[in-house]
């Protein structure tokens, strides 16, 4: 679809940020999706840009992927352990060829396993990562500095920004194109 | 068989290699030219029936061969003395036909030692020195009359300068001698102990020596348990806690040649208690008021303090040798091992007598009392054999060995035996040997002996040979064992009778046969008459195929016939044979007895080139790969030696290194050492393991049977540095630990 | 290769309708002497190797069946027993349950089969047994080039790596039943010997199949001498022996 | 594990049939060379199988069901791999012992 | 002063959109974005790499991307101890396994001892990482990467050994359980088969566990490499999945390591009772207890923290991180590392006394002997216990750098041979009397023993070079989300909840 424009302001302090916050968002009539704030260390939610409802419905849905690779995991490990069982048909130490409590250690191990595949893929569809296509970003960003990114569908808006954001004390503005 | 070929491939050689050949190598199956005369049956293989040779028992096996190799050696379930089963020695027999040590051409001492020689020129060598000899020449064997000793004897029997001798086991002449002491003709007094209830060994190391180990285990177990109402009950007296002992239910330290008198003490209570409870015996009266007079100065009371034991242990001895009859007395090597060895023996034969009295009908007892019916065929099948039984033993030894020094002989034959070895030193057997001008040892492997002979002839394994065999231990039951090649040769070895039959006859001597096999179809035919149970309707040939088929003639039919009354003149001469002379004892001064014995796996010393009997434990010591002395601890900690140090033994003979295994089951003042180990010439895994017992041992001999007292020495035991790892099976503590298993 | 779903569908080995043979062996201490004739037959029917001077020297000598001497009492009454120790054919054997790869297994006719080319080394079933009496090969086993003609071919030659244990002769159990099969009669009691029950010259082994009611080996089994080895362990070895005698028989 | 008729069977017939054709000639210097003739194994099992012809012929299964259509081949080749599923297949199909002893001694 | 002048102070944090409610606990973060205000005396603020984050991301990333030449020459050794190791055990495999002492009856030898010191060392990062992560004990900030990086190492270490012990490496394939044209399984019944999933899955646990937390210094990482030209930007700018720390990633990041701890929590315990009832699970008398599940982890943890402790000691000093790492958490770890230490005697002598009072013959008859025979195992042992018990209750002693390396090193070697004492005297000693025997280990597996030890420390100083060693992000947080509260006289220091 139509090409974007981004500006990314870099801010020394939190303050300053979080003043610049809200003026781009009423100026444009930003959507959700749209701001996102950098930072090289975790600021609690909405600390620095007021997107508690943006997070919301991730948050509420992160927890599924871990939870559901458990219930695969324990069907797995049943199969594994208890199905090979059945199937070799052999008795061994007196025990039957299906046993309970060794399929449950084995069942046990393989919904841990599957639960942390699940965590790591919540963490990677939802913060969409594997993507290293070079966006718009700022290594300063990572000594310290705060950005501001916005995304704008004009050319003229993304300079509107650019001012917005300066006067706000932002002390270096990067205006790019398709690259949010 | 049909052309004796020497296809070293003949056999088809896809035998199982080994596991886990990863690369799908693509292996070659070779197929023979000829089958074997019935076939060769790849998958089960076919089972012979031969007599095992490890030693003169005359044990009849079965032999499994797939694809013309020899696999598993079993006993012969119909064979009256194996009786199915066979020895540790035999089992590992089918191993050394495949091994790597086997001579394979004949060797003629040169300059420069050995240098091998062609089969023919062999041939050529020997029979130009049997016209020269003139019939001055001896021919010494392993104790065994089979067919090799009746060819020897057929050919060179009549001349005057010729001798036929046994090197049969120590102590096993004895027996025979004892036995013939008292009858007319020399025969091992032969104890039933399979139907007795109540048994006394004095010494008898049955169960791990002696002349058949298989035979008589089968018969301590249908002692012990072939009975559903009886348990059969032994008593051992001797100085050694053998594995033979182990099982008896009472083990009974008595000093070193005090045997025969224990003997005559039980027999002195055992015809008190007849005459005192009058017990109606063919026995006439006044026989019985003799003998308890002559016996008056043996009470127990009187000899307890020599035999170092209560004397109601002597009475408890006796008392059950009534009550439990049929009861047996069984002599063995503690008794013949002595000077007084044939007086004991009589002292045993005496009890035997009078338990087979009391117990008249139950036992097959007493072999010379009750001449079996055909008693001359055996002594015939013996003689036939070209050996008689004074041939055995260590007196016609000693003869040989003068007559070697005097040079009466030009040449000698040793077959199958290694006299340089497993003689006593005081015999000086090798320096003898060296005097005679040229000696051809027969052999499967290079000894000592062929090491010092001038001419070795690698003969067949006793799995590829022709063979009769007249076990001359025999149970009651005329035996003529047969053995016949089960597989081909496997190394280019030609059998050792042939041999001398082909050299006799170049040099023109008057041979019973051309070949062995012949040999053995004569004899079959000689004695087919006699033979009863064999079927008549078969024509000679087919015989002798069924013969083979079985594993030789026995005739069972003569076992169960009842047993006749004693005549009364054997009865009269115990009179005056019932004494107890004094033991003497070589090297009196020494502290310690020295009790050499044969183990159940080196036997004489022919087991040690062979790995599996090297590496079976010995069944009291657990002991493996090792040679070893037993020392009660309380004399090791007098000595302050633990397991493993090295102690010195000495006699005036010698003296030897050995590391020390205290043993509980062996009184203070006696030294066991085993016999077979410290070979010098024997192959890479016998060579300098251990030492040698016999080079302690004197020349002492019997003085009625001329037997080897080789029991009758005392030797110096001292602590030498240095220790050896005991490669043992069992844990030093654990063995003590068997209440785990609450036997 | 097969899919999942055939595999599903495989008809299992249906043990119930096979199992009419439970084969089991009974040693009577009574008549064991100790002679270790059995050790030797063992070794010659089922290609065990030796192992040479300084191996046994640490304890790794292969022999299946093995004599213990056990020593009590001190002289002069020392009394000596001997107990012949093979691997007990556990009905309830804990070295089964802990094979990682099935490469040993109980199979329908009681034998504690071990299957020498499944075995990966390691080495856990050894430590689970109780008796102590399975052997693991440390080295290749060697036979040298003449001696291998003697080796057994119904027997394979375990490689280095490979825990081997007696088998109770499965080979000549299975010759056994296929004579049986050929003739088409049933198998009779002492058809079937294993090398060591065949050659003891006592008589102290026997062997037979414990379900059929009129063969030596029941009889003795219920005859009230039969004990089996660590009872209290649950083990239910198919392998019993009859207690010896009492010795205190004289005084 | 098979094993292969000795040289005097052959001998017998081809005596006088096909006496001349190539290798019958090889086999007849190999019997009168008395040389025993060293047959290169197409179909062979890794030390580890222990094979019994017997029982399979007991249960009349066809020479082709494993060594593939040998009439029509003058010179053996090995068309099935004798792998462990291979057998196993065929044991399970036809209620045959899938038990390990059976062919793992 | 009254609370509002706290209020006051926060407030003119001049946080936009002041309506939040939580304004009040958001302390005032003034002192780490401005260098010349001097805040209050606080933990954080006295070492002058927290005046600005680019110093302080110089500071901790000098250790990855400045080799000294010393570094070299210790790889250098490590690489030949290996090497041996490597040998040792490649003819091992071509020989057989008897080049190793074990025989017998002890068919498991110095070399299992081993595989389960190593799988207890790999407990170290979960507790220190996912315990700490969870109560928020904020001093564990700076060391979490170098425990779980050590959880990961020594799994990896510990993996090996039942490859080395196993007799036919060539078909240990035989316990993966794929589907083969042989139609066989492996044995899932077995304590071994347990063994395998348990360490593979643990494995991959932790490397995730290591991985997510390593993700925001990656990207840390990468910039500066890009910045210089390094030639660890190509796989840095991979593994960074291109982070940019927008807050949506560090949202979905924290929630995520939260989930990794939790399983990671469930998961450690499980594995080394797995391990323990490779030997509970026998009947062999000795082994056979319900003890050793418990034992067995809390002896892992024991043996896992001293080894955090000895690392963090050795890091401080090589790479002189001790403005990161301080005094202040190697005292905080000496603390936790002495609650442990009281467990673990607790459970050796509960293990103990029901041994000794109930004298079971075959149980009590391997204690005596063991007794007997390691007199001296037994006191480096107890010196692991009582000694550490004692010395860590000084916090002189705590805060002292070579007392607590030494010490720790004490409790390694401690617990190494009390399980060595766990694996061979009871084999030895088994239920057969006949077949007693000793065993000592021989030059192999010595050999082979040392250079899994190398083989760590070689990981250990790879991955220093290769990554981040202190956990840049949650320092930074740490920092953040603290600030300090006047109460009374005294300034407190505070955490905003997370």
């Amino acid at each position: 679809m139509s090409d974007h424009y981004t500006v990314l302001g870099l801010y020394r302090k939190v303050e300053t940020i979080t003043k610049a916050g809200d003026p781009i968002r009423e100026a444009f009539g930003v959507k959700d999706g749209d701001i996102e704030v950098l930072s090289s260390a975790a600021y609690p939610d909405g600390a620095l840009l007021d997107d508690k409802e943006l997070l919301h419905q991730v948050e509420s849905r992160q927890f599924l992927f871990p939870f559901l690779m458990g219930f695969v995991g324990f069907g797995a490990g049943v199969i594994l352990a208890g199905g090979t069982g059945y199937i070799m048909n052999l008795i061994v130490g007196g025990k039957s060829p299906f046993t309970y409590a060794p399929t449950g250690v084995i069942t046990y191990e393989f919904t841990l396993l599957f639960g942390v595949i699940g965590s790591v893929l919540s963490l990677l569809y939802y913060a969409g990562l594997p993507n290293w296509t070079d966006r718009a970003y700022d290594p300063e960003v990572a000594d310290g500095a705060l950005g501001l990114l916005v995304k704008v569908y004009s050319k003229e808006d993304q300079e509107k920004a650019a001012k917005i954001m300066e006067d706000y004390g932002a002390y270096k503005i990067k205006k790019g194109v398709n690259d949010f | 068989m049909d052309r004796r070929s020497f296809l070293k491939l003949s056999g088809v050689a896809a035998s199982a290699s080994v596991v886990g050949a990863c690369s799908r190598t693509s292996q070659n199956v070779i197929s023979f030219v000829e089958a074997p005369n019935d076939g060769a049956n790849p998958v089960d293989g076919d089972w012979f029936a031969t007599t095992c040779r490890e030693c003169n028992a005359g044990c009849g096996v079965i032999v499994r061969t797939v694809n013309g190799r020899a696999k598993k050696i079993e006993g012969n379930a119909i064979h009256p003395i194996s009786r199915g089963k066979a020895c540790a020695r035999s089992q590992a027999a089918v191993q050394t036909v495949y091994h790597p040590e086997r001579l394979t051409t004949p060797m003629l001492k040169g300059a420069g030692g050995f240098e091998s020689i062609g089969w023919d020129k062999a041939v050529d060598v020997i029979s130009q020195r049997f016209t020269e000899a003139e019939g001055k020449l001896f021919y010494l064997n392993n104790g065994a009359n089979d067919a090799s000793s009746g060819i020897v004897n057929e050919i060179f029997g009549k001349m005057d300068g010729f001798l036929n001798v046994g090197n049969s086991e120590p102590g096993f002449e004895s027996l025979v001698a004892g036995g013939a002491a008292l009858a007319d003709s020399p025969r091992l007094p032969f104890p039933d102990l399979d139907h007795a209830q109540f048994a006394i060994l004095f010494g008898a190391d049955i169960f791990e020596s002696g002349p058949s180990p298989v035979f008589w285990g089968g018969s301590f177990g249908e002692c012990r348990r072939g009975r559903a109402s009886v348990r059969g009950r032994l008593v051992y007296a001797g100085s050694r806690l053998s594995s033979t002992a182990a099982v008896c239910d009472l083990w009974l330290p008595v000093p070193p040649g005090k045997l025969g008198l224990l003997a005559l003490s039980v027999a002195q209570v055992v015809v008190d208690i007849i005459i005192s409870r009058k017990l109606a015996l063919t026995i006439p009266r006044n026989a019985l008021g003799r003998w308890s007079e002559v016996l008056k100065d043996y009470d127990p009371e009187k000899v307890a303090a020599q035999l170092e034991m209560p004397a109601e242990y002597i009475h408890k001895l006796a008392i059950p040798f009534v009550d439990e009859s049929p009861s047996v007395a069984i002599a063995g090597a503690d008794v013949t091992g002595h000077v007084n060895g044939v007086a004991a023996l009589d002292a045993v034969e005496f009890l035997n007598m009078l338990s087979y009295e009391i117990g008249r009908e139950k036992l097959r007892i007493h072999e010379r009392l009750t001449p079996e019916p055909n008693e001359g065929l055996k002594r015939r099948i013996t003689q036939a054999l070209g050996v008689d039984h004074e041939a055995q033993g260590y007196k016609r030894m000693v003869e040989l060995v003068d007559g070697m020094e005097q040079g009466k002989y030009s040449m000698g034959i040793i077959s199958h035996t290694n006299p340089v070895f497993d003689t006593p030193a005081g015999l000086k057997f090798k320096d003898a040997m060296s005097k005679v001008g040229f000696t051809v040892a027969v052999a499967n492997f290079m000894d000592e002996t062929a090491a010092e002979a001038t001419l070795v002839l690698p003969d067949h394994h006793w799995l590829e040979g022709w063979s009769v065999q007249n076990p001359n231990f025999v149970p009651g039951v005329p035996v003529l064992n047969l053995q016949q090649p089960v597989i081909r040769p496997f190394v280019d070895t030609r059998s050792g009778s042939d041999i001398i039959l082909a050299a006799a006859a170049a040099a023109k001597l008057k041979t019973p046969a051309a070949s062995t096999e012949e040999f053995v179809q004569g004899k079959v035919k000689q004695f087919r008459a006699e033979m009863l149970g064999a079927p008549a309707y078969l024509g000679d040939e087919e015989f002798f195929r069924h013969l083979l088929r079985n594993g030789g003639w026995w005739s069972s039919e003569i076992e169960n016939e009842p047993t006749p009354t004693p005549p009364d003149s054997v009865l009269w001469e115990y009179r005056d044979k019932l004494k107890a002379p004094e033991p003497e004892f070589d090297g009196a001064e020494n502290p310690f007895y020295l009790h050499p014995f044969q183990t159940v796996h080196m036997g004489r010393g022919q087991g040690a080139n062979n790995g599996w009997l090297q590496e079976a434990p010995d069944p009291i010591t657990t002991l493996m790969w090792q040679f070893w002395v037993e020392m009660n601890p309380a004399t090791a900690a007098k000595l302050g030696v633990v397991e493993g140090d090295m102690v010195k033994i000495s006699s005036a003979h010698g003296s030897i290194t050995a590391p020390v295994f205290p043993y509980k089951g062996i009184r203070p003042d006696v030294v066991a050492v085993p016999i077979g180990y410290g070979h010098t010439n024997y192959g890479k895994l016998a060579t300098g393991r251990g030492e040698n017992v016999m080079t302690l041992l004197g020349a002492k001999q019997d003085t009625d049977s001329g037997a080897h007292a080789w029991r009758a020495q005392k030797v110096k035991v001292e602590k030498a540095q240095g220790r050896m790892k005991m490669l043992r099976n069992a844990h030093p503590e654990g063995e003590y630990k068997g209440e785990v298993f609450q036997l | 290769m097969r899919t999942l779903k055939e595999s599903i569908k495989v008809k299992s080995f249906n043990y119930k309708k096979h199992n009419d043979y439970s084969w089991s062996m009974i040693i009577d201490l009574d008549r064991c002497n100790g002679c270790g004739a059995c050790v030797i037959g063992c070794q010659a029917e089922n290609n065990v190797a030796t192992v040479g001077e300084e191996e046994v020297g640490k304890k790794r000598n292969m022999h299946w069946l093995r004599i213990e001497r056990y020593i009590e009492g001190e002289y002069p009454h020392v009394k000596v027993r001997f107990l012949p120790m093979m691997c007990q054919h556990c009905a309830q054997a804990p070295c089964e349950s802990v094979c990682p790869v099935y490469a040993t297994y109980h199979n329908p006719e009681g034998l504690n089969v071990q299957v020498y080319n499944r075995c990966i080394g390691t080495r856990f079933c050894g430590n689970n047994c109780p008796y102590s009496v399975r052997y693991f090969n440390w080295f290749d086993s060697s036979f040298p080039e003449p001696v291998n003609n003697q080796l057994n071919p119904d027997v394979s030659v375990r490689e280095r790596g490979v825990m081997e244990k007696c088998s109770l002769c499965m080979q000549r159990i299975r010759r056994g039943k296929d004579t049986a099969k050929d003739e088409g009669r049933e198998v009779q009691d002492g058809d079937i010997q294993p090398a060591c029950a065949q050659t003891c010259p006592t008589g102290a082994i026997t062997f037979g199949n414990i379900n059929d009611h009129e063969s030596k080996v029941y009889k003795m089994a219920h005859s009230g001498r039969a004990i089996s080895l660590f009872e209290e362990k649950g083990t239910h070895p198919a392998v019993k022996y009859l207690k010896g005698g009492t010795n205190d028989v004289i005084g | 594990m098979a094993s292969i008729p000795s040289a005097d069977r052959c001998v017998y017939c081809h005596d006088y049939i096909k006496a001349d054709a190539p290798e019958i000639v090889k086999v007849m210097d190999h019997y009168n060379g008395d040389k025993p003739i060293e047959w290169v194994k197409v179909f062979d099992l890794p030390d580890h199988v222990w094979f019994n012809h017997k029982r399979h012929i007991a249960k009349d299964v066809p020479c082709q069901k494993c060594h593939g259509p040998v009439e029509t081949m003058d010179v053996v080749s090995r068309t099935n791999e004798f792998s462990m599923g291979f057998c196993l297949a065929c044991h399970q199909e036809n209620e045959a012992p899938t038990d390990c002893w059976t062919c793992h001694t | 002063m009254s609370l509002d002048d706290n209020v006051k102070r926060s407030a003119d944090a001049g946080v936009a959109g002041g309506h939040h409610g939580d304004v009040m606990a958001l302390p005032e973060i003034e002192s780490f974005r401005d260098p010349e205000t001097k805040a209050a005396k606080a933990h954080y603020d006295d070492a002058d790499i927290y005046r600005d984050e680019k110093g302080f991301n110089e500071h901790t990333l000098r250790p990855m991307f400045f080799t000294t030449k010393s570094y070299f020459i210790f790889t250098l050794a490590l690489g030949l101890v290996m090497a041996q190791g490597l040998g040792f055990f490649v003819y091992q495999t071509f020989v057989g396994l008897g080049m190793a002492g074990i025989h017998e009856p002890v068919y498991w030898g110095a070399y299992i001892a081993t595989f389960v010191f190593w799988v207890g060392m790999s407990h170290s990062g979960t507790i220190v990482s996912s315990i700490l992560r969870l109560t928020q004990a904020n001093w564990r900030r700076p060391i979490l990467r170098a425990a779980e990086a050590m959880t990961a190492f020594s799994l990896m270490v510990a993996g090996l050994f039942p490859l080395i012990h196993v007799g036919r490496l060539w078909r240990a394939y035989y316990m993966v359980p794929l589907p083969s044209q042989r139609m066989l399984w492996p044995n899932f019944k077995s304590p071994l088969m347990w063994d395998f999933c348990a360490i593979n899955i643990y494995l991959t646990g932790s490397m995730t566990f290591l991985y997510i937390g390593l993700l925001p210094d990656l990207a840390v990482a990468r910039d500066k490499a890009i910045a210089m030209g390094n030639w660890r930007r190509h796989y840095l700018k991979v593994l960074a999945l291109g982070w940019r720390g927008s807050h949506r990633e560090w949202s979905v990041y924290n929630k995520c390591s939260l989930f990794l701890a939790v399983i990671i929590l469930l998961i450690a315990p499980s594995v080394h009772t797995i391990v323990s009832w490779d030997f509970a699970m026998t009947m062999t008398p000795g082994w056979h207890t319900t003890i050793f599940g418990p034992y067995f982890v809390v002896g892992a943890i024991y043996s896992g923290i001293a080894a955090v402790i000895t690392l963090m000691i050795t890091l401080r000093i090589l790479f002189n991180l001790d403005d990161v790492i301080r005094k202040f958490h190697i005292d905080a770890l000496g603390k936790l590392l002495l609650v442990i230490a009281i467990i673990w005697t607790y459970f050796y002598f509960c293990e103990f006394i029901t041994n000794w009072y109930s004298h079971k013959p075959e149980e009590w008859e391997v204690m005596a002997w063991q007794g007997h025979r390691f007199p001296y195992h037994l006191m480096v042992m107890l010196g692991g216990s009582c000694l550490t018990i004692f010395c860590l209750s000084w916090r002189r002693f705590r805060s002292c750098m070579p007392c607590m390396f030494a010490l720790t090193l004490l409790v390694n070697c401690g617990m190494y041979i009390e399980r060595y004492l766990i694996v061979v005297p009871i084999l030895s000693r088994r239920d057969n009397p006949f077949m007693w025997t000793d065993y000592t280990p021989t030059i192999t597996e010595v050999g082979i023993i040392v250079a899994s030890f190398a083989y760590f420390i070689f990981l250990y100083a790879i991955f220093i070079k290769l990554f981040p060693i202190v956990t840049m992000a949650d320092v930074k947080e740490g920092v953040i989300v603290s600030g300090d509260v006047r109460l009374g006289r005294h300034a407190v220091r505070v955490q905003v909840k997370e």
